[in-house]
């Protein structure tokens, strides 16, 4: 009882933050009409309050922050419905499928387009939807087998290049770069960046890096012996390149906070 | 419960608080006077260096190819450099090879350029300090076509004037009269700047790029294709400094040096409260 | 009936599609951008569908009034209203309001989100980045070296900032590409698996 | 890869060149003729034409020996424009220009549009001529027209050989231990602890009387991570059905969230456990990315899942979901393919399935020969490229030639 009455005293402060607000942001606009002013001091007052719902998420879930997702969710799929319609819809098929409509949506009606082909999917297309019809709803799996099929035939082959062909093959790389003898490497060792021993090492970790991450990435025997060994570098090379990516991520994430904290302080409440 | 056992099940809010608490801390006006010392590496200073060492009257490229996008990360250093040029009484040919920057680069050359009056006592002019040619398409061609003469890409500037009736273009040919081109980029012209520019007309180069690209492009600096290479708000921080100048990006890196010493103090914190834990538990282990 | 024709046709498709890629002919290049084609249209109904799902769940919730069935109403509402405001009438996706709304409740509230991960990747480090065995002091020490990067540093600077680099780079590299080895196989794997009809739980079983 | 970019870049500006030369002309033509010293560079010579290769009959390939002013001479060339026409004497309004490639540059692919109807229609089977002009400042001078030239089809594009091969080898392997696997052959596979712990887990969320959240990720039905995720949730519904929990998948897709429901129900019916089968638990939510989250945040901190799942395709919401997941407490096993994003579920989740190990993941669940099969073959095939990389780099380093040259001679650092 006591933490839905905190619950109502609570809304009730930020109903009332929300209004004051509002007031106050609307008196100070910059445009000369006065309903501009009231509006823009609402939209931007609102955007702050789904701003501060959306980060009480960080404390515990909260009627603020169930409200915020929900009305995000529900705009989203409105959003992604309109933007269907109007770009698939009416930008993709309608042209090529009738005149009239074509005419009742103002897009140009594609003369040559092959007419009877377009019927082929929408014959699909119907047939998903017997999937609302409980006695024929099996008949939908045509459909999903049509799309299932085809994508993944056009997976079987299309990425074989650049995930397979294009990395196995750029991993030929010189092991041991500019070699001019083992007297000239030891006497020109340094640790410049430019130099032969960083260059000839970098390569040396690639390439055992690219083996020993397949023999980590083999199933069909036991990480033991030299196999283990090798199986354990494979994964240690792996972890430096997580935790390197992870810590380099740092700063972009820091940035985007960075840019809610402005919007809150400085376009908002402006004392920043 | 002891300390340890607090820290290794300390709630996550503490952690999220205390973030959000030195994330906003340095950006109030308690810390305007507070700046961080920043350490520009080789890359970013060899570029200051460059710029110091030029003579009053000697031309330099700048080429700001990014959009409004990465305004945060950019425009510190674009702010920083022309102020820098303009100081050192340079030349200054200004462009843009991204399409949405044209507007964008205007102001801030223009900006740069008014406010110069206020520090260094004169102000650039137009024409006779900088020329800024605007913004034309397919950035490859363009790179080329300047290599042969400006006015093939650039018959006129941004403002509808022939470059033959700008003072300072007179005389002007292409690369050969520039020392050197500066390149700040939020895409892909910076390979074309390395491919045309440096290496089939050999210009002098150097980049400032977003932060995730930077990494990416060292091994051009490592074979000396660039002369140098500003990465991210860093980088920009860095320029900053070393042009005594701090600015919007050396105001952002306080934010992010503070979130970085938080999160590298907590893990620090969660691996001291793990290690007092084992060296307490260890000996029961044993015993059992 | 129920069975064997889905089959037939994923094996057909998918047989032909994969063919396709190596046969540049004009009459190939169609039918690969007509099956493209096809399968966007046969997205258009499957919206229908996702229309059909989010009102049903709403509505079932929202009817046995189960717990927080009040936001059930709010999404449906904010649905429809986006809906009706992207209507030609009020100008489609370019119509006034729905901008305003697009501008003041969508952006502000994505942006928020992603700004979440700032939190999150701090709270990940705290819990995650403890030296409990050889492989998790690696990738704590990978991970703090390139964070140092921002930190100054005075004289490590330089060289934090050229082994952060060379991370990014070598390490890195060799990882990804073993993974992507893996990945490109294990795709070919995975897609032969549906076409020759290997995996078919999808199907439905009667 | 930086000079496959490059070379990408270098491509996509020979396209796009002939607009800008067009405007460059059109610009100021006075200003541009005041500074020029009207003296055209000289032709190019020895123009050849052919049938583009690899093609779907709408290209030419036009080869040029580079103009004497070219880099040398009087280097007063900048690009060559190239001109096509059906007739070798054809006057000057009939020569269509076509494109334009920068100095140095000694061949061009006019590739032209299938469609009749189109700017840059390029006719099949019909007689073509071409002309290229060296292009200096203003002013320019041709070479003698080549022809004819006719574009014809191709049945098979044979820079993809690599890819037959390497399919018809699978294939075979595929095939091969297929065959091993009925005839009952022990097909051993090393135990994957991420995988293990699916069945704990389901074990786990039975015992706390709690629904596991199953995330097929914010791909489309056409990302192959998708499609393996699909594999795997048919595995997981049957145990989920067999040991008599619930389970929850949100979907980011109609498409996805169509077969998600196809599959979970067979899972169920496969469990022998039709009717447990619930429609509403896979549910559509939204088609985008961060509302989609928001959500399925949302769901995890109510629901509190005993195990969240989360396998398929992921981007910047892979970190945004698992860290929701440690709040409430769930044992997390995530998958994906994006190289990118592993390091984040590596943190965050209690078992990370990288990369390969997501499409091993439905053959390991299920046991069959069948799956098993491909796994082995799998294996045979990155067996045979260890081989193949370490005997040609030893051959290489005994040898001392280069036995395949790569653009990876470059330092590192």
């Amino acid at each position: 009882m006591t933490s839905k009455m905190a619950m109502r005293i609570l809304t009730a402060i930020v109903a009332l933050i929300f209004l004051v607000s509002w007031i106050t942001k609307s008196g100070s606009g910059m445009s000369d009409s006065s309903f501009t002013n009231v509006r823009d001091g609402f939209l931007i007052t609102f955007a702050v309050f789904l701003t501060l719902s959306i980060f009480s998420f960080l404390y515990r879930d909260n009627p603020f922050y169930k409200f915020a997702e929900s009305l995000y969710v529900g705009i989203s799929a409105g959003y992604w419905m309109c933007y269907g319609f109007w770009s698939t819809v009416v930008g993709n098929f309608v042209p090529r499928a009738s005149r009239s409509l074509s005419e009742f949506f103002h897009v140009p009606y594609q003369e040559h387009a092959d007419h009877i082909l377009i019927y082929i999917p929408i014959i699909f297309g119907l047939i998903l939807l017997t999937r609302l019809l409980p006695k024929i709803g099996w008949l939908s799996r045509w459909s999903l087998a049509f799309i299932i099929g085809a994508t993944a035939g056009l997976n079987l082959t299309r990425y074989l290049r650049s995930d397979f062909i294009s990395q196995v093959s750029n991993s030929f790389i010189p092991l041991f770069v500019d070699w001019k003898g083992v007297g000239s490497f030891i006497s020109h060792i340094s640790l410049a960046a430019d130099g032969q021993f960083i260059a000839i090492l970098s390569n040396w970790v690639i390439f055992v890096g690219v083996m020993c991450g397949l023999v980590y990435f083999f199933f069909s025997k036991e990480h033991k012996g030299a196999f283990g060994v090798a199986s354990r570098i494979g994964i240690w090379i792996l972890m430096i390149t997580f935790g390197a990516s992870f810590g380099y991520t740092v700063m972009g994430r820091i940035s985007l906070l960075v840019g809610r904290i402005t919007f809150l302080f400085g376009d908002w409440l402006k004392i920043l | 419960m002891t300390l340890h056992d607090r820290l290794l099940a300390l709630d996550r809010r503490w952690v999220f608080g205390v973030l959000a608490l030195f994330v906003i801390i340095p950006l109030t006006p308690m810390f305007s006077n507070f700046s961080v010392p920043v350490t520009p590496v080789k890359e970013v200073r060899e570029i200051y260096d460059f710029i110091e060492g030029l003579k009053p009257g000697d031309y330099i490229l700048l080429s700001l190819d990014y959009d409004p996008g990465s305004l945060a990360e950019l425009h510190p250093v674009a702010y920083a450099m022309l102020e820098q040029c303009f100081a050192k009484r340079l030349k200054v040919i200004t462009l843009t090879l991204s399409q949405t920057g044209a507007q964008m680069v205007e102001e801030a050359v223009k900006d740069v350029a008014d406010s110069c009056k206020l520090y260094h006592g004169f102000t650039p002019e137009r024409g006779i300090d900088y020329v800024y040619l605007g913004y034309k398409p397919y950035p490859g061609l363009i790179i080329l076509g300047m290599g042969m003469n400006f006015r093939i890409p650039f018959p006129q500037d941004y403002y509808g004037t022939t470059l033959d009736s700008i003072p300072m273009m007179r005389g002007i040919k292409n690369y050969d009269n520039v020392k050197a081109v500066i390149n700040l980029s939020a895409g892909n012209v910076s390979d074309y700047w390395v491919a045309d520019g440096n290496a089939r007309y050999g210009v002098k180069l150097a980049l400032a790029m977003t932060g995730v690209m930077a990494a990416d492009y060292y091994p051009y600096y490592q074979s000396r294709q660039i002369f140098g290479i500003i990465g991210g708000m860093k980088g920009a921080a860095e320029y900053e400094s070393l042009c005594k100048n701090p600015g919007t990006a050396t105001e952002a890196m306080k934010v992010q040096v503070f979130a970085h010493v938080v999160i590298i103090i907590f893990i620090i914190i969660g691996n001291l409260a793990y290690f007092l834990g084992r060296r307490q538990t260890a000996p029961t282990q044993e015993s059992r | 009936m129920k069975r064997q024709i889905p089959l037939v046709l994923v094996f057909v498709f998918g047989v032909l599609l994969a063919i396709q890629y190596f046969v540049p002919s004009e009459a190939s290049q169609r039918g690969y951008e007509f099956v493209l084609d096809w399968i966007t249209i046969i997205g258009i109904f499957a919206m229908v569908l996702g229309i059909w799902s989010q009102i049903h769940v709403g509505y079932n919730k929202i009817k046995h009034r189960s717990e927080d069935w009040q936001y059930s109403v709010v999404t449906l509402v904010s649905m429809f209203a986006m809906m009706f405001f992207g209507l030609s009438f009020f100008g489609g996706l370019h119509g006034t309001i729905f901008r305003l709304i697009y501008n003041n409740v969508f952006i502000p509230i994505q942006a928020t989100i992603f700004s979440l991960l700032a939190f999150y990747i701090a709270s990940a480090s705290y819990r995650a980045f403890r030296a409990r065995s050889a492989v998790s002091t690696v990738l704590l020490v990978a991970a703090l070296l390139l964070m140092l990067r921002v930190i100054p540093t005075g004289p490590l600077a330089d060289p934090i900032n050229k082994i952060g680099n060379w991370m990014l780079l070598v390490p890195n590299l060799a990882a990804k590409r073993a993974i992507l080895i893996g990945v490109g196989l294990g795709g070919v794997a995975t897609a032969l698996k549906i076409v020759l009809g290997i995996e078919r739980s999808y199907l439905g079983k009667d | 890869m930086k000079y496959i970019i490059l070379l990408f870049l270098t491509c996509l500006t020979l396209c796009l060149s002939q607009a800008i030369l067009a405007q460059t002309a059109s610009l100021d033509p006075p200003a541009e003729a005041a500074l020029v010293p009207s003296e055209p560079p000289a032709p190019p010579s020895n123009v050849r034409v052919s049938d583009l290769p690899n093609d779907d009959g709408h290209g030419i390939q036009v080869k040029w020996n580079l103009s004497p002013d070219d880099g040398a001479g009087a280097k007063s060339v900048i690009s060559y424009d190239i001109y096509r026409a059906d007739t070798p004497d054809a006057p000057d309004s009939l020569w269509k220009k076509v494109g334009t490639a920068v100095l140095g540059i000694k061949s061009y692919a006019d590739k032209g549009e299938r469609d009749a109807g189109s700017r840059d229609y390029l006719p099949k089977h019909t007689n073509l001529y071409y002309r290229v002009y060296a292009v200096g400042a203003g002013v320019r001078s041709a070479a003698a027209a080549a022809g004819p030239v006719q574009a014809t089809d191709d049945w098979f594009n044979d820079m993809k050989v690599p890819e037959l091969v390497f399919c018809v080898v699978f294939l075979i392997l595929t095939v091969r231990f297929i065959n091993m696997a009925k005839k009952g052959a022990d097909l051993y596979v090393r135990p994957l602890a991420g995988i293990e712990a699916i069945d704990e887990a389901i074990g786990r969320a039975t015992e706390m009387g709690k629904p596991i959240l199953y995330v097929l990720g914010i791909g489309t039905a056409g990302d192959i991570a998708t499609i393996a995720s699909f594999t795997v949730l048919g595995r997981v519904a049957r145990k989920v059905a067999e040991y008599q929990t619930s389970m929850i998948v949100p979907c980011i897709d109609p498409v996805v969230m169509t077969i998600a429901q196809e599959t979970v129900k067979t899972g169920y019916a496969d469990a022998g456990r039709p009717d447990a089968y619930k429609e509403d638990s896979v549910y559509y939510v939204t088609s985008q990315q961060f509302p989609y989250v928001a959500a399925v945040n949302g769901t995890i901190l109510r629901e509190k899942p005993a195990t969240n799942i989360y396998l398929g395709y992921f981007a910047a919401e892979s970190l945004l979901l698992a860290e929701t997941g440690v709040l409430a407490g769930s044992i997390q096993i995530a998958g994906t393919d994006q190289v990118s994003q592993l390091p984040f579920f590596v943190v965050a989740c209690d078992y990370t399935l990288l990369g390969e190990e997501l499409y091993a993941a439905s053959a390991y669940l299920g046991r069959e020969p069948l799956l098993l099969g491909t796994l082995k073959a799998q294996d045979y095939l990155k067996a045979i490229v260890l081989v193949c990389m370490i005997a040609l780099l030893a051959l290489r380093v005994i040898t001392g030639a280069d036995v395949i040259r790569k653009p990876f001679d470059m330092p590192w650092w």
